[in-house]
């Protein structure tokens, strides 16, 4: 019992600190640099703790206390290692992007221990209305945090764009848990799993429009198309650290719940399978035609993110209900996050006052001044295209591996020709950096520590990550 | 408190046949369901966001009224007082608060076309979900006894079975308290 | 009974190890105090020499064996084996090898005795001597290889020196032309030789690929196959000993030094051809249709050949066509499956051709390069020499009884005749006329009447003895060379065709002397008749002509080079710069720029799609919803 | 009969899609979304009804108090869009696009 | 000699070349470490080469699990099929480093990790590590050619590497399914290469994945038509890069067919050999004629290379043994003559700052060692007897006319197609009149004349006394057509096209 409770340290840790934060805000004496040193403490702390459970290796189902609704499985623990992990480098970087954006407050803080809460939750619940919350703590944290910069115009629209859709997709979620309830009358996965084990998917009609519509709504939280057009925008009108933070932390939040919702029971995973097969291939192919236009990182990199989105998208099609550990996609997460944290660390402190880089000529002659950053962000980026021997490699490799050995070679081969297409963006960086002849001094990036710092620990993880053993 | 759904109740109990009963429910049901759409209808028409407000509260409470048919006490109540009460008040606070003028509404002179166009595209979605409830068993919605839907049932419910969520329904109030203070409200230069 | 030998490999290896220390020393000293000239000269000769006592060691060896076994061998080491391909670095000295490396070695330290004269003052010495000397090398290897692997080895080496040696003066950019030219169509021809081999290892299989083990296999290979390999090595011998319709390198061949003209393009290498053909016999007697090809392409070049000696300025252009045209006789001879008379031919014709090169080249060295004939005159007073080695050379070569070319060239006409060849007899015996009459055209107009070009009568004087005394041991060789085969009719005994006996197929045609003595009369007859033309029309001093009509056309070699450019070369490079300037871009490029043009213009349209307005995108999702709700509702029954 | 009250909730389902998508008005718009969390949770007490399990009454509970919360953002929401551009026009914010 | 040689000549240069990135060493330190680690790659070569027994099967095998679940290891080896093409990237580097003295870090240690990356994918002997490396393998030339490259650089370097990319994902893909298909068919997870001989392939989806693999290597080679980015490639990188992609990278390709084509897809490849045979044969025609127009040296010899890289394709599609051979053999003789010539393009460049056919001339005469290197290099070339290219050419003729009577005559063109454009050369750069560019062109200096040396006497020696190094090779090719498989039955079959000249023994 006190190990199961361990389990739930993490969630608990995190939601204290972030209630703790937010009340010392209110102190005038709690200053954003303490208010970042603790936030980063307490997710620490967090992170440890996981990373603790993770290594003894206990899995609680919380029957008895929580009537099965948290699940700590392996998944969610290396999930909640990645929630947590990119929230400790969200806010590092946070704190040099601030340096020169001045719209910080400790509230901030607070709302990403908040979101961090909301998404560890995330990840645990096997129960539709528990992650419908868990969902909108996260949300609502994340609009929040989009919506920082409340001066700037841009910032504000996205988080009404953001706010619009992603409540018009949790209506659609609320349906779903409706007619999933009117089914089976219960919203818990492991129930779900043994009406449908007894009845058959394919013979509930109310469960096949319920899941749909839960679907809809997970499908909208990650960016898959159709429910993607809102990606680039809010993630271009997001102050930089926060579009990183989305981009990785919310990503695999939404991946861990969506995963445990699918292999509730093989009936419903097989059910989905055609649905998500061309959802995957339209959403790696819009995301490409989406990247490949467009003129600023941040635009580019979100434009990137559907198109991961559509390979994660791949290995749910390719996993297996029975056997279900999620070390594909929690292996991918894992290596798109440490690349994405990565880059949007570098840019946090190189993009300058107001985001005044953004575009690819901004970086133009980068490598000449700064040859450790541009590094950086090659590498980073030459994990995100899947070039070895970086992690992203391994993830696209285990991802392809699951996809073939389930038998989906044509997605597999479309995985493929998708990541071709996409080396042409990725690339456009690296010489944009490396081989046109720099157009400013980049004088006034700021000396800060902590960022690079992030930075390089990152590029350290991308390789550490590619070369860890898969456990299967 | 809840007297209206005890009416019912002494009505059921006092025919035999509960034809009328039925019947009554009935013509209950539609009356209410006729006030419902057609207080949805006039929120997505009504030019003004007030009108469309208090249309929508029309709307909230027929609804409120489906639920205690539905023998759902506890819910009828809520969504009286929360709902009907709390937030939509606080929404007609904020649109009067905002003192929007007609020139500042949005001119929407292609909104027949996108309404024409949102009904047909809606259309597979109505249907789909119609398809779907048809399969179910067409059951009488005759009161429940035994206190269902009651406060104390709901709540023995709650506390047994949805302790997590209920607690972090906390958390989940907390963070838009935090966001409106960050977003709309004061703010010190920074700290 | 074959003996092993450990020194036939020396024989190449001598002027091998020449050429490179010779061009050793020229490439480290060129560009600083050269060396002096005596020291390459020597260095030069000292290979060949050696090569050539060791030949008649061999010789030697070989005279000792019993005739039905003269083989030497000597297998230096495994070559190449993958397989059941297996091929050693083998020599074999068999009597038509022998008889090659005799004449090969003796006529190639005279020429290179001679260089040491004709050369002298060339800034390019040394390099000359190592090219020089490679090449006796290379010509060394072709001969002694045991297979035709190593024998290709040779074959290209020769072609190589070719190449460098005519374009030896290397800053005319005509000479490296011609050069290149010489190395292309050989290159043509040597294409055949490489796919008849793999030809004849695919039909052989694993049977071995020296010669002794083909000819044991040769009767396994299926007749087409023997088809095709006896025709593609023949496409070989065309390219390297200049036949039909590979001859058109050996005339521009001339632009290098003359000594070179009078081994390589003369004596030695281009007859590599019928060397070739005569050591497969033991292919070729068994496939009749290729050696009906190969008389008909032979005796049709000599014909060719002929008319346009009959029309050059050239002097060396002349001897080079005559070339052309005496080794067309030699594959008619060998077509005919007279493999001793056409390698006997080879044998005089090394002598009297190399000869009358020689003696060009003195005319050459002494008119201070001036090869005109029509510029030369009288010469027979200034250097007498010269002169009388020519003539003899010329009498050689125009078949006139009892020099070593009339007995040689009778004897292939002889057994055309005799194998019943007619056609074949017939066209050689116009042919020998016309040799006869282009021979002395160009001994009357160099040699008699009046100087031409007065200057340079003036200063023509006879050169030094180091190159007058190989003119003198050449011309004893023309005289007495065709001795060495005297046919019966004029009382021998074949003595050469009976030497070659073990190493070749042949049957030897027998017939009548009647038919012997009527073929030898009509070989006189149009000796005379050749000699007699040319004395009445250039014997008295003659002008050049002014061509007209046919001999306008001969003149121009029937504007076969014309041809072949328009044909070949200039298709060729159209062809070069058509894929590179259109197919290239458009074509296969055309689907990469194709798709990523595509793509780029899609990125661009899609961002129409991304319009900004929030309502869009809830639009979008909607219909995405009802898209997929319309499919669903198609499986909920 | 229960399938009525489903109807009911599939139209005002409806009517609120429709709402988003064809209005311009933040606040008719976030109206519009109410009103269909709230056919979800005329859902959820119809299912509740049928099934006679009142934990589709905890569920409706739940919804309410995310729909509470979700207001609330969205007014702070359009009140910084009210600051910006004094306009209630979605289509007003469409400076990110492309 | 040791234990973990092949480890060493990977990780010793990539290791050295990323510090050397990642310190602020000085192109002098640089140069002088990058030339002692060649130098130091080259003595453990010589060495492994000493020591290699030719028994036919994978040799100084290492072998350490990496990801047990899946069966990936790190695994190397060397046989005799990867000997040569080893011996290649670990012989010819230290001339690049003597050559060109005065390149930036970037450049130098750019080399080192593409020296190692190379020996990593000829090492590999898991399918998974060998991918890795040939992806490495890329990066660094990408960035040489983007940095350091000619005024057109960016839009050639894009082109390469998203080429080179496309056909290596492909061939992710391919992997991918071999290792499932292992583990579909034996129920165990493997990516040995050694392993994946035993499957037994067939079907729509083989050969799907077959084209994957050759597309793949198709592009590296470059087979035709995916030969489109080399002569913009090979033209606008620098020399040393464009010397390590002919000279080593493409021989990868081929040798990445012998490996995992050959052996795995041999029912595939025996459909569909005569295919790829043809384009073999008609790169070989095509590029050889387009070599003709180009008038930049290095253009040409792009081309060129090109041109050959077809016949040693073809000798791998031949699928018998003295075509295999021919084509093992031929990697090293190309990869030194053209490799080679591609450094003395760069001297001449340097000397004279022209790479064009036009603007020079009779080099010969003022640079007589140079021309004899040259020459030498050359008609190695063009497969004269005597020097190392011939025999590899001449193997695979002599394979390709076993295989399809067509295929091996119009292999047999490369002999003439080749000395036309590389006469021409000859005659224009080396032959006739010195011009004001040419007039002071300065001849080998010792430390050149040196470094070009042993390569050089290895094109003779190669040629004249092959047998030693065939010898290695055989034991391995002789393994690959070891059984009576359907491959033989079907390449004979093709030759069904010429009955009249079909064996039958008298």
């Amino acid at each position: 019992m006190t190990n199961d409770i361990m389990l739930l340290m993490p969630l608990i840790i995190v939601g204290l600190g972030g209630i703790i934060v937010m009340i010392a805000s209110a102190y005038e004496k709690f200053t954003i640099e303490v208010a970042a040193q603790s936030t980063a403490a307490i997710l620490a702390i967090a992170f440890l703790t996981q990373l603790s459970n993770s290594i003894s290796g206990n899995v609680a189902v919380f029957s008895e206390t929580f009537n099965s609704i948290l699940v700590v499985s392996t998944f969610s623990k290396a999930a909640g290692l990645i929630i947590l992990a990119s929230g400790i480098f969200t806010v590092l970087s946070s704190v040099a992007y601030f340096k020169e954006n001045r719209f910080c407050t400790s509230e901030y803080y607070c709302l990403v221990l908040f979101a961090v809460t909301g998404m560890l939750m995330l990840t645990m619940s096997h129960e539709l209305i528990t992650a419908f919350i868990a969902l909108e703590i996260m949300s609502l944290a994340v609009y929040v945090l989009v919506g920082y910069n409340r001066d700037n115009v841009i910032s504000t629209e996205a988080v009404l764009k953001y706010l619009v859709l992603g409540a018009f997709a949790g209506a659609f979620l609320v349906m779903g848990v409706a007619f999933i309830f009117g089914a089976t009358t219960s919203t818990n996965f492991a129930v779900i799993g043994q009406y449908i084990a007894a009845n058959g998917f394919m013979q509930t009609p109310l469960l096949i429009g319920g899941s749909f519509f839960v679907l809809v709504a997970l499908l909208f939280k990650a960016a898959a198309f159709p429910f993607h057009a809102w990606v680039t925008d809010v993630y271009d009108g997001a102050p930089i650290p926060v579009t990183g933070f989305m981009a990785t932390a919310l990503k695999t939040a939404i991946f861990a719940v969506f995963a445990n919702f699918l292999v509730v029971d093989d009936g419903m995973h097989a059910g989905w399978i055609t649905y998500l097969f061309y959802i995957s291939i339209f959403t790696m192919f819009v995301g490409n035609l989406i990247a490949i236009g467009q003129q600023s990182l941040k635009r580019m990199l979100a434009a990137s993110g559907i198109v991961h989105t559509g390979y994660l998208l791949i290995a749910l099609v390719a996993i297996s209900s029975q056997d279900f550990s999620g070390s594909v996609i929690a292996f991918y997460l894992a290596a798109y996050a440490a690349a994405t944290l990565g880059i949007f660390a570098a840019l946090s402190y190189l993009s300058g006052a107001d985001e005044k880089r953004k575009t690819f000529d901004d970086f133009k002659g980068l490598a000449k001044v700064r040859p450790y950053s541009a590094a950086a962000i090659s590498i980073f980026l030459l994990s995100m295209a899947g070039i070895p021997p970086t992690a992203g490699f391994m993830g696209k490799f285990y991802i392809i591996t699951s996809a073939i050995s389930a038998g989906h070679v044509a997605l597999a081969v479309l995985g493929i020709v998708s990541s071709i297409i996409s080396m042409w963006y990725y690339l456009r960086l690296i010489i944009s950096m490396y081989f046109h002849e720099a157009e400013e001094s980049f004088s006034d990036i700021l000396p800060s520590r902590l960022a690079p710092t992030c930075t390089f620990v990152l590029v350290f993880c991308v390789f550490a990550i590619s070369l860890y053993p898969l456990i299967v | 408190m809840n007297c209206w759904p005890q009416k019912v109740r002494l009505l059921k109990k006092s025919t035999k046949k509960g034809a009328l009963d039925i019947m009554f429910a009935d013509w209950l049901f539609f009356t209410f369901a006729v006030i419902a759409v057609l207080g949805a209808t006039g929120l997505v028409l009504f030019r003004h966001p007030l009108n469309g407000a208090m249309s929508f509260i029309v709307t909230l409470i027929a609804l409120a009224g489906l639920y205690a048919l539905l023998s759902a006490k506890l819910i009828f109540a809520l969504q009286l007082i929360v709902y009907a009460g709390a937030i939509m008040s606080l929404i007609i606070i904020i649109i009067m608060f905002l003192n929007i003028q007609p020139e500042d509404l949005p001119h929407e002179e292609t909104k027949w076309m996108y309404l024409i166009g949102g009904a047909i595209i809606v259309m597979p979605i109505g249907l789909f979900m119609v398809k779907m409830v048809r399969t179910l068993p067409n059951i009488s919605t005759e009161i429940v006894g035994n206190n269902f839907g009651g406060v104390k049932e709901v709540g023995i419910q709650l506390y047994q079975n949805w302790l997590i969520p209920f607690e972090f329904i906390a958390i989940l109030l907390l963070v838009p308290l935090v966001g409106a203070v960050v977003l709309a409200g004061k703010r010190g230069k920074n700290k | 009974m074959e003996l092993s030998v450990n020194y036939l490999g020396l024989i190449p290896l001598f002027p091998l190890m020449g050429a490179v220390i010779i061009g050793l020393l020229h490439v480290f000293t060129c560009n600083r105090t050269r060396l002096p000239e005596k020291v390459y000269g020597i260095l030069a000769c000292i290979g060949p020499i050696l090569s050539f006592i060791l030949a008649l060691r061999v010789w030697v060896a070989l005279k000792a064996l019993p005739p039905e076994s003269r083989f030497l061998t000597h297998d230096v080491f495994t070559w190449i084996s993958v397989g059941e391909f297996n091929v050693s670095m083998g020599f074999l000295a068999d009597p038509l090898a022998c008889l090659f490396l005799l004449f090969v070695t003796f006529i190639g330290t005279l020429i290179h005795i001679y260089s040491i004269g004709y050369m002298s003052g060339d800034v390019n010495y040394g390099k000359f001597f190592a090219y020089m000397n490679l090449f006796l090398g290379s010509m060394l290897v072709l001969v002694l290889g045991d297979g035709p692997l190593v024998m290709f080895v040779g074959w290209e080496g020769v072609g190589l020196c070719s190449y460098l040696l005519i374009s030896f003066y290397s800053e005319d950019r005509a000479n490296v032309v011609a050069g290149n030219k010489a190395f292309i169509v050989n290159r043509i021809g040597d294409l055949g030789f490489v796919l008849g081999m793999a030809f004849l290892f695919w039909g052989i299989g694993s049977g071995g690929f020296d010669y002794l083990s083909l000819s044991v296999n040769a009767d396994n290979l299926a007749p087409g196959i023997a088809l095709a390999v006896c025709l593609l090595f023949f496409i070989g011998a065309t390219g390297k000993s200049a036949q039909i319709p590979l001859y058109v390198w050996l005339p521009d061949a001339m632009a290098g030094p003359t000594p070179v003209s009078a081994l390589i393009h003369a004596a030695t290498m281009v007859t590599a051809g019928v060397y070739m053909v005569a050591r497969f016999s033991f292919l070729y007697a068994g496939v009749e249709l290729a050696g009906s090809v190969i008389a008909w392409v032979g005796i049709l070049t000599a014909l060719l050949a002929a008319i346009f000696a009959m029309y050059q300025d050239d002097i060396k252009k002349i001897l080079a066509y005559s070339t052309v045209s005496q080794l067309g006789y030699m594959f008619a001879g060998v077509g005919v499956a007279a493999y001793s008379a056409g390698i006997f031919h080879v044998f005089t014709h090394a002598f009297f051709k190399a000869l009358l090169f020689l003696g060009a080249g003195s005319i050459i060295y002494a008119l201070h390069h001036e090869q005109n004939i029509w510029k030369m005159g009288g010469l027979k007073a200034k250097m007498p020499i010269t002169y009388v080695t020519m003539v003899i050379g010329a009498l050689a070569l125009a078949g006139c009884p009892p020099f070593s070319g009339f007995f040689s060239k009778d004897e292939i006409l002889y057994c055309a005749f005799a194998t019943g060849h007619y056609g074949i007899w017939l066209v050689g015996i116009v042919v020998a006329a016309m040799t006869a009459f282009y021979t002395f055209r160009m001994i009357f107009i160099v040699f008699h009447g009046q100087a031409r070009d007065q200057e340079k009568f003036d200063h023509a004087h006879e050169p030094p003895s180091v190159m007058t005394i190989p003119l003198i041991i050449l011309a004893v060789g023309a005289i007495f060379a065709g001795f060495f085969n005297l046919p019966g009719v004029f009382g021998g005994n074949l003595m050469v065709s009976q030497w070659l006996e073990p190493s070749l197929t042949e049957v030897h045609p027998y017939t009548s002397t009647f038919v012997e003595i009527f073929v030898v009369v009509a070989s006189i007859a149009a000796f005379a008749v050749g000699l007699k033309l040319a004395w009445s029309k250039y014997g008295q001093g003659a002008t050049k002509p002014e061509f007209s009509g046919f001999s306008r056309f001969a003149y121009n070699k029937f504007y076969v080079d014309e041809a072949f450019d328009r044909v070949l070369v200039q298709p060729y490079r159209a062809l070069g710069a058509t894929i590179w300037k259109n197919i290239e871009p458009n074509v296969t490029d055309a689907p990469v720029k194709g798709a990523s043009r595509l793509y780029m213009m899609l990125g661009n349209a899609f961002k129409v799609f991304q319009a900004g307005y929030v309502r869009v995108y809830a639009i979008y999702m909607v219909v995405g919803l009802s898209l997929m709700t319309l499919f669903l509702s198609q499986s909920l029954n | 009969m229960i399938h009525n009250y489903l109807f009911l909730s599939i139209i005002l389902f409806c009517l609120g899609i429709v709402g988003v998508i064809a209005r311009r008005n933040v606040f008719t718009v976030f109206m519009s979304i109410e009103l269909m969390l709230n056919a979800g949770i005329l859902a959820l007490i119809a299912f509740a009804r049928l099934h006679v399990h009142m934990d589709g009454h905890v569920l409706a509970m739940m919804v309410m108090a995310v729909a509470a919360a979700e207001a609330a953002l969205a007014l702070a929401v359009v009140i910084l869009l009210h600051k910006h551009k004094s306009k209630l026009d979605t289509n007003v914010f469409s400076l990110l696009k492309g | 000699m040791f234990e973990h040689i092949l480890s060493v000549m990977i990780f010793l240069p990539i290791l050295t070349g990323v510090i050397l990135l990642m310190t602020p060493a000085s192109q002098g330190i640089a140069r002088i470490t990058g030339l002692l680690v060649s130098l130091a790659i080259l003595i453990l070569g010589i060495d492994l080469y000493v020591h290699f027994a030719a028994t036919g099967y994978l040799e100084f095998v290492e072998k350490l699990a990496w990801v047990p679940s899946l069966g990936i290891s790190y695994h190397l080896g060397v046989d005799g099929i990867n000997l040569f093409v080893l011996m290649a990237a670990s012989l010819l580097l230290p001339m690049v480093y003597l050559v060109f003295t005065t390149r930036e870090k970037g450049f130098y240690a750019n080399l080192l990790i593409a020296q190692g990356a190379m020996i990593g994918a000829i090492c590999a002997a898991d399918m998974v590590l060998f991918y890795i490396f040939w992806e490495i393998m890329l990066l660094p030339i990408f960035f040489m050619m983007g940095l350091y490259g000619g005024p057109k650089r960016i839009p050639a370097t894009i082109k390469i590497t998203i080429y080179t990319i496309a056909g290596s994902l492909l061939m992710l893909a391919a992997i991918v399914y071999l290792g499932v298909s292992y583990h579909a068919q034996f129920n165990e997870w493997s990516f040995a290469i050694s392993d994946m001989a035993k499957l037994n392939l067939s079907g729509q989806t083989a050969i799907l994945f077959f084209f994957c693999f050759i597309i793949a290597f198709a592009i590296k080679i470059p087979l035709f038509p995916f030969h489109t980015w080399l002569p913009d490639a090979y033209t606008e990188a620098p020399t040393a890069a464009t010397f390590v992609l002919s000279a080593i990278m493409a021989k990868i390709g081929v040798y990445g067919v012998i490996r995992f084509v050959v052996p795995v897809f041999d029912e595939q490849l025996a459909r569909f050999a005569i295919l790829l045979a043809c384009s073999g044969v008609v790169g070989m025609m095509y590029c050889g004629i387009a070599a003709i127009a180009q008038k930049d040296l290095k253009r040409m010899l792009a081309f060129s290379s090109a041109s050959h890289m077809g016949i040693i394709a073809l000798g791998v599609f031949c699928m018998n043994m003295q075509a295999l051979t021919g084509s093992i053999y031929q990697i090293v003789a190309h990869a030194t003559s053209v490799g080679v010539l591609f450094l003395f393009v760069g001297l001449i460049e340097s000397r004279t700052n022209s790479r064009s056919i036009e603007d020079l001339g009779g080099i010969a005469a003022k640079a007589p060692v140079f021309a004899l290197f040259f020459a030498i290099a050359l008609l190695a070339s063009v497969g004269l007897p005597g020097t190392s290219g011939f025999i590899g050419e001449f193997l695979i003729i002599l394979g390709a006319i076993k295989f399809n009577v067509w295929v091996g005559v119009f292999a047999g063109t490369t002999l003439i197609i080749g000395v036309c454009y590389m006469l021409y050369m000859f005659q224009r750069v080396f032959f006739e009149k010195t011009n004001p560019n040419t007039s002071t062109f300065k001849d080998l200096t010792l430390v050149e004349g040196l470094t070009f040396l042993p390569v050089i006497l290895l094109i003779i020696i190669m040629g004249i006394y092959p047998h030693p190094f065939l010898s290695k090779i055989t034991p391995t090719t002789a393994l690959q057509f070891a059984g009576d498989t359907p491959v033989v039955a079907q390449t004979v079959a093709t030759n069904a096209l010429f009955p009249e000249l079909t064996i039958e023994k008298k």
